[in-house]
């Protein structure tokens, strides 16, 4: 692709997405104003515990945000070489939203109406445009379909090869692209009959099948064991190399963000609190931390922790409920690093996403100056 | 209502004048247009369609139009020939000889050449009805014959074993064709005969269909001439209201018996013509002797004042029926007008209990020696007819005013007739019995017929009755014969075995189409094959 | 190699089969235990009206070819009904395999008729409301319709049609063989199709059933996935969420069905297997009886056989169970 | 169509979540529900009792000669009289005596079987289980009208045996549920848990399982077993055969009402049949409200 294009593919602005909690009427804040950029060719890695917003803020992007508030606010703007759209383009005028100082009191949306429209936004970009995979790979998979079948329906679907024949040789060559050990064997097999591995990699196949511009990674190895893990890891990295795709990887494993992510994304309670590139965000030693990311490095094992047998830190507190969002900072009450003098801005104003350094931004108030 | 039957067949007045009849209806027949329809509803499927092993009013109903017998019974209930065109009677009574028709020929069945009637089938008719293996209610009612022989290809000679009056009319039986059933010795339901038999009758059955409708097509070979109706159909129901429904809306042309309460529905309706008929039949409340309670007469009496009979009848039949006193049905000859029914009149009801020795208790139920005066009335299911419940719970309703508590119990109605005529386990029953033209009440109230599966299930027994019933057997002198009856009946109506309610006026609604429409008081279709629909009628 | 394994299909099909048929031997002892344990004497029937002796009796018994023992009563019945003869019926000395053929065949004319019906009605409504929510403006009146029908006593509603053809509608709803045809008779049998239909008292569970299987299916992972990948919902969800509840469903029902049937066959004279059940049973007609419970049990079991074909066609290796 | 849906913060701070008033923890309708549901179910209760101490307008058993058939609110009665002049509010209050005992005797014996049976099914190895299958399996080959005229055809028309038919016939569908909600447990590894604590098994089935888990499933039961009670009394009154004159039931009441419907006399179908109507309709809404309110609630 041309280096001149300098767009990014995807723009997440100032996304939100809220749910509705009916037993306490009350907005869960999944998704509160997060801004993200994907470029061409480019892996950027979303971080964070779970409940943090991550998934979220990818499933809002696939529109795959069903009932409920949903996705209320902000702007996705897409630019593949084929479609450029904001796919929220005029989304808003399904909702109305009544705030009280800055807070989301009151939502009235048309429920219809938003779907008609977002699925309208949606139906070109879906699998053709955005592939996704998701954690969990086996329920993922329709247990009803064979594998190799569900594939085929993909490429039928989104690549010019309509014929039977065609989408099947074609799936049977992505079969192979994931290292699927005899897939001619696997190809008519349910989902049921194969390792929760060999379904991610049908999941990966399935959705590169259709030569996607943006694939969006949703823990792709969670709930894998190991060797499984580092297998499907290897795996995306070939072919990030092989096809350049571009990724949105989303995990809570730094592991797997630190190996694949050319930038990271730090999210905490909604909001992205760190952004920059992977070694800037990922480099325990750097000067300038936000301290959410420091806690979350220090958590994570690495040899070099092993050899100073220095003892693994853990994060005092329990994960930013979202429902009842505090007014001021979100991690200020976890927050080891909370000096005296901006302890009351802290506690009382929810700092913006400033510039820390080209291309690492951050959101605390320490680096405030 | 379902109705225990008790055939036996008496006719009044000696041949004669009777051949003129049949050849008059010839003659008028010819002036009648032929063809249509007529579909007659009835209600509940005929088991079989023979005359031999059937035993339900339908089926006997049905047999009417497909066979006859030697002799018949016309509208005035003279014995006319039939199969038999002319007979003679040995002095002593004891034999009789039958000249049999030559022009009869059965059905034909599909590839079978025209079979003749011949004195074969009379004989071979006789001997499978009394062979013990066959199943058929008629063999009590033909052991005073002794024997039958064939004395020609057209003459059969009955043997008595005794001297009979009226015997001629017995021989109005139905026929059947040697050539007929599969097994020639007996016959059982499992013959297919009884399901697609053939006869001499005006109308042959073509077929059965899926839902046991059964048609019927005009006999051309009909030997009094053809009938003039092309086609019968009997349309089975099993919902007595859709019964009503479906002749108001023509889905059928006839009921053969209207429900009580479907009536006034249908007398204001121009469309139809309510026929009433009188069928010799009666319903009575019949008592377990067996049951001390019971045995003492004037219990029983004291019951048969206790009933409202009049007040039942125009409430629940709307006056369609006569009250009546005693053990014959009103139209038979030999009922007694002189004896009067019981009148309603509780007062008398409970004097009569207390010289019983019953005295009211606390609880208002009358009680002798500590033991309460509790029965249990026994009532057949009968699932929309609901008249019966209306009786028995007006029943139920009249004795506990007189301090009578009685216990409704309904069975289904096999089980009824197990626990009735079987077991013998009840106090009361709620019943009726049809009669033919007969009077012969010696099956009902004569002390040799106590016992499982006889018909006196009450146990009555009084030697007085019986030597009176005996009497009336064997006396061959009709007037005398008449007053030994009337006896009876004052005796019985003294006596009350039974508590004697009343005949009900049938009902028959046809629609106006059908015309000259004569209708016999049980067997019903008799006279069918004059019956007509005009031309114009014909196509709808 | 197909996506559906006719092996695997036709193994477990001889297995169903098996199965049935062992339903099927305990269906037919039960019925005769219940009737040997009963009492009175079943030819009773035959001595209507006349007034039989002991030797009557032995000689109908003889007639008919009854075993005395119990097991040999049992057995002889049971070879012979395997050989396809089911007796003859008491009352009308008919084979009743005959009859019953034609019976049944009416009664699963109208069992799958009116299965049809509850069907048209109660998908429609589950869909709606499986998307919408079951308290969504117009599925909650319709769901509250359903369970109004469904509360109903059938013999009722069944008076209520036919009053309402006959005075609303002007025409009679009797089917009968030998009417005229042309009289559009499909129309008289359409009446007692949509009263069972809808009054057997199944439409409320059947809708609550399929919402429930809908939108359980609907939340689930691999629809997700389909939606990710732009393919059709519907398509991927439409074995789990509503072909096999609804011939789970459909199996499920045919008892209901056929018991309703007895009572419709009443009203609108349909001459099938309820209407025979009902007369033998007033004439304690055994052999009919007989017949006709191992014909309705034969019923249920042929459908719960289809739906496990079905069941296993559509994921040959239980993926869900 | 539009389908407007409104969502709106109230300012409470979670952990008073029970503090909520209830129509904002379930949703209305179940509410309205199992509310109509519950005064169905006293109505039932309350009539059973007046019938039991005779506390009635009139006398259910007098027969007014003069007066057959009334037409609704004719002299003092309220919704006219039957075939035999006797009230019809009064026999309709009565009636509840013909299936109430009954009706809970088929319940309980549904009831009881199917626990037993489930819990065999659901807790004991492999060779019970099948047999328990092929026992339900059975049972549920018989459609229950059919086998309910072969027991009358057999034996007599006796609203206990029906009932009692009834109760086996229901066995089944207890059963099975009651087996899945163990298998369900068990998959969630409660059992294991339960076992490890060091719990007898008798504690575990009867406390943990049928108490904890089981209660709310087996009341739906109970509740749907009586609508069907009323329902089958009333198909079976239709056919003869169910409760008997002069024992007034709403079966044989629309039964006998219905023979003259044709004719234009609706009320003493109607009556009956409008109260069968509310109290099934009551009884199924009870059932499902429980349902969405006890069992859906979980795990959401």
């Amino acid at each position: 692709m041309s280096a001149a294009m300098t767009q990014p593919l995807l723009k997440i602005d100032n996304l939100r997405t809220y749910f509705y909690a009916r037993s306490k009427q009350s907005f869960v804040r999944a998704v509160d104003g997060v801004s993200l950029e994907v470029g061409q060719r480019e892996t950027v890695g979303v971080v964070g515990e779970s409940g943090s917003g991550k998934s979220i803020t990818a499933m809002s992007v696939m529109g795959l945000i069903g009932a409920g508030p949903g996705v209320i606010g902000g702007s996705i703007h897409y630019a593949s070489h084929r479609v450029k759209k904001n796919l929220l383009e005029g989304l808003e005028n399904f909702i109305d939203i009544e705030t009280e100082n800055g807070r989301v009191m009151k939502v009235r949306k048309n429920e219809s109406g938003w779907q008609h429209a977002s699925e309208r936004l949606m139906s070109d970009l879906r699998g053709k445009e955005i592939a996704m995979i998701f954690q969990n790979p086996r329920a993922s998979l329709n247990p009803y379909i064979t594998v190799g079948e569900q594939i085929t329906e993909a490429v039928r679907l989104h690549t010019a090869c309509k014929s039977a024949k065609e989408a099947r040789e074609r799936a049977l060559y992505w079969l192979e692209q994931v290292k699927m050990d005899s897939p001619r064997l696997r190809f008519n097999a349910y989902p049921s009959a194969m390792s929760g591995g060999m379904c991610q990699r049908v999941m990966i196949a399935m959705a590169l099948s259709s030569e996607p511009s943006l694939l969006i990674a949703d823990e792709p190895t969670t709930g894998l064991d190991a060797t499984i893990q580092s297998k499907i890891i290897e795996l995306l990295e070939e072919l990030k190399q092989d096809t350049g795709i571009s990724t949105l990887l989303i995990s809570h494993d730094i592991g797997v963000i630190s190996r694949l992510s050319d930038r990271v994304a730090v999210m905490y309670g909604g909001a992205v609190v760190e952004y920059g590139s992977a070694q800037s965000v990922l480099d325990i030693n750097a000067a300038i931390k936000h301290p959410y990311t420091a806690a979350l490095l220090a958590s994570v094992p690495s040899e070099q922790k092993i050899h100073e047998k220095a003892n693994l830190q853990t994060i005092e507190g329990d994960v930013l409920d979202t429902i009842n969002v505090p007014p001021g900072c979100r991690f200020h009450a976890r927050c080891n690093q909370v000096t005296p003098e901006i302890r009351e801005k802290c506690a009382s104003h929810h700092p913006e996403l400033i510039e820390v350094a080209p291309g690492h931004q951050m959101r605390c108030w320490r680096f405030v100056s | 209502m379902k109705q225990l039957s008790v055939i036996l067949v008496l006719a009044l007045s000696l041949l004669g004048s009777a051949v003129s009849v049949s050849q008059a209806a010839e003659s008028r027949k010819a002036a009648r247009p032929t063809g249509g329809t007529l579909n007659y509803g009835e209600y509940g499927r005929p088991a079989t369609l023979d005359p031999i092993t059937s035993n339900e009013m339908i089926s006997m109903r049905l047999s009417e139009l497909l066979f006859n017998g030697l002799v018949g019974i016309n509208e005035r209930q003279d014995v006319v020939p039939e199969l038999a065109q002319s007979w003679d009677i040995s002095k002593d009574g004891r034999v009789y000889t039958f000249n049999l028709r030559k022009d009869v020929t059965w059905h034909p069945r599909p590839g079978e050449a025209v079979m003749p009637f011949t004195a074969n089938d009379v004989v071979f008719t006789y001997n499978i009805m009394m062979n013990p293996k066959t199943i058929t209610p008629l063999k009590v009612r033909f052991e005073f014959i002794e024997k039958v022989e064939k004395l020609d290809e057209y003459t059969v000679r009955f043997t008595l074993k005794r001297p009979v009056l009226n015997a001629l009319a017995k021989f109005s039986f139905k026929i059947i064709p040697k050539h007929g059933p599969k097994n020639p010795l007996y016959l059982t339901r499992d013959d297919p005969f009884v399901q697609n038999p053939i006869g001499t009758g005006p109308y042959m059955l073509k077929k059965i269909t899926a839902d046991r409708e059964i048609v019927m097509v005009a006999n051309d070979k009909y030997f009094k001439g053809r009938p003039n109706i092309d086609e019968f159909v009997a349309k089975p129901f099993a919902d007595q209201n859709i019964l009503t429904q479906a002749l108001t809306f023509n889905a059928i042309d006839m009921i053969v018996l209207v429900n009580p309460r479907s009536i006034a529905e249908l007398q204001g309706d121009k469309r139809f013509i309510l026929q009433p008929y009188n069928a010799l039949s009666y319903s009575f409340f019949g008592y377990n002797l067996r049951n001390p309670l019971l045995a003492d007469k004037r219990v029983r009496l004291a019951f048969g004042y206790a009933l409202n009979r009049q007040e039942m009848l125009s409430s629940f039949f709307n006056n369609q029926g006569t009250i009546i006193s005693g053990p014959f049905a009103p139209g038979s000859w030999a009922y007694n007008l002189d004896v009067k029914p019981l009148p309603f009149d509780p007062q008398k009801a409970i004097s009569l209990l207390n010289e019983a020795g019953f005295k009211q208790g606390a609880d208002g139920i009358m009680q002798k020696g500590g033991k309460k005066l509790e029965l249990t009335l026994l009532v057949p299911i009968e699932k929309e007819s609901e008249a019966v419940k209306r009786v028995v719970l007006a029943f139920q309703n009249y004795l506990k005013n007189v301090g009578v508590s009685v216990k409704v119990e309904f069975k289904e109605w096999q089980s009824w007739k197990e626990d009735v005529f079987g077991e013998h386990r009840f106090d009361i029953v709620f019943a009726s019995w049809v009669f033919d033209d007969s009077a012969d009440i010696s099956s009902l109230f004569h002390s040799a017929e106590i016992g499982p599966w006889k018909n006196n299930f009450g146990a009555y027994s009084n030697p007085e009755v019986d030597s009176l019933i005996v009497e009336s057997k064997l006396t061959l002198d009709y007037e005398k014969r008449r007053s030994i009856n009337r006896k009876l009946h004052a005796l019985l109506a003294e006596e009350a075995p039974y508590t004697f309610l009343w005949t009900l006026t049938n009902y028959s609604a046809y629609n106006r189409k059908i015309h000259h429409v004569a209708i016999h008081p049980y067997k019903f279709f008799s006279y069918a094959d004059e019956w007509y629909i005009p031309l114009k009628a014909q196509n709808k | 190699m197909t996506s559906i394994p006719l092996k695997a299909i036709a193994f477990a099909l001889l297995r169903e089969l098996a199965l049935a048929l062992l339903l099927l031997l305990g269906v037919s002892f039960v019925v005769f235990a219940i009737l040997y344990a009963a009492p009175g004497d079943q030819f009773s029937v035959l001595l209507e009206g006349q007034l039989p002796s002991e030797e009557v009796r032995a000689g109908i018994r003889a007639a008919m070819g009854v075993a005395q023992t119990w097991y040999g009563q049992y057995f002889s019945w049971l070879l012979n009904v395997l050989n396809g003869n089911f007796g003859t019926s008491v009352r009308t000395g008919q084979p009743v395999a005959g009859v019953l053929l034609n019976a049944s065949l009416n009664t699963l004319y109208l069992t799958l008729g009116s299965m049809f019906v509850t069907l048209a009605v109660a998908v429609p409504i589950a869909l709606y409301s499986s998307v919408r929510g079951h308290l969504a403006v117009i599925s909650w009146p319709l769901t509250m319709l359903g369970y109004l029908f469904s509360a109903l006593p059938v013999f009722w509603l069944g008076y209520i049609a036919i009053y309402i053809s006959i005075h609303g509608f002007n025409f009679f709803p009797l089917s009968s063989s030998s009417q005229t045809p042309g009289q559009h008779d499909w129309l008289y049998t359409l009446v007692p199709v949509l009263v069972l239909g809808l009054g057997s008292g199944t439409i409320s569970e059947v809708i609550r059933n399929l919402r429930e299987e809908m939108s359980r299916v609907m939340a689930d992972d691999y629809i997700r996935t389909a939606r990710a990948k732009g393919a059709s919902v519907w398509r991927h969800a439409f074995k789990e969420g509503l072909l096999l509840p609804v011939t789970e469903i459909v199996a499920s029902k045919i008892p209901f069905l056929l018991g309703g049937a007895v009572i419709v066959e009443q009203i609108f004279n349909w001459p099938g297997m309820g209407r025979m059940a009902w007369q033998a049973a007033q004439d304690r007609d055994f052999p009919v009886i007989m017949g006709i419970v191992l014909a309705a049990a034969a019923f249920v079991r042929l459908g719960s056989l289809i739906q496990r074909m079905i069941h296993i066609a559509v994921n040959p290796q239980g993926a869900r169970d | 169509m539009q389908n407007v849906k409104t969502y709106s913060q109230t300012n409470i701070e979670v952990g008073q979540f029970s503090q909520l008033p209830l129509r904002q923890k379930y949703a209305i309708a179940d509410l309205l529900y199992v509310a109509y549901g519950l005064l169905i179910v006293a109505l039932v209760l309350v009539s059973y009792i007046l019938g039991m101490f005779d506390l009635l307008p009139h006398d259910p058993q007098q027969i007014h000669m003069d007066m057959l058939l009334a037409p609704p609110a004719s002299n003092g009665y309220l919704l006219g009289t039957d075939f035999m002049g006797r009230d019809i509010l009064s026999r309709l209050i009565m009636g509840i005596q013909a299936y109430f005992l009954p009706g809970l005797l088929a319940i309980s014996i549904a009831l009881t079987g199917g626990v037993v049976l489930g819990i065999l099914a659901g807790y004991c190895d492999r060779k019970t289980e099948t047999m328990i299958t092929y026992f339900t399996n059975l049972v549920d080959s018989f459609p229950r009208l059919v086998l309910i005229l072969l027991v009358i055809a057999a034996f007599k028309p006796d609203i206990y045996y029906i009932m009692v038919v009834m109760g086996i016939t229901g066995v089944p569908a207890v059963a099975t549920a009651i087996a899945n909600k163990i298998r369900y447990l068990a998959h969630k590894n409660f059992i294991e848990a339960a076992v490890a604590l060091g719990l007898r098994t008798r504690v575990i089935i009867f406390k943990h399982i049928l108490w904890y888990n089981c209660r709310a499933l087996l009341i739906i039961q109970a509740t749907l077993g009586m609508g069907e009670a009323i329902l089958l009394e009333t198909s079976l009154s239709y056919l003869g055969f169910g409760v008997q004159e002069p024992m007034p039931s709403w079966g044989n009441m629309v039964q006998s009402g219905a023979n003259y419907f044709l004719q234009g006399n609706f009320w003493p179908s109607t009556a009956p049949a409008l109260a069968i109507l509310f109290t099934i309709l009551g009884f199924n809404l009870l059932g499902d409200g429980l349902n969405n309110i006890l069992e859906d609630r979980r795990g959401r």
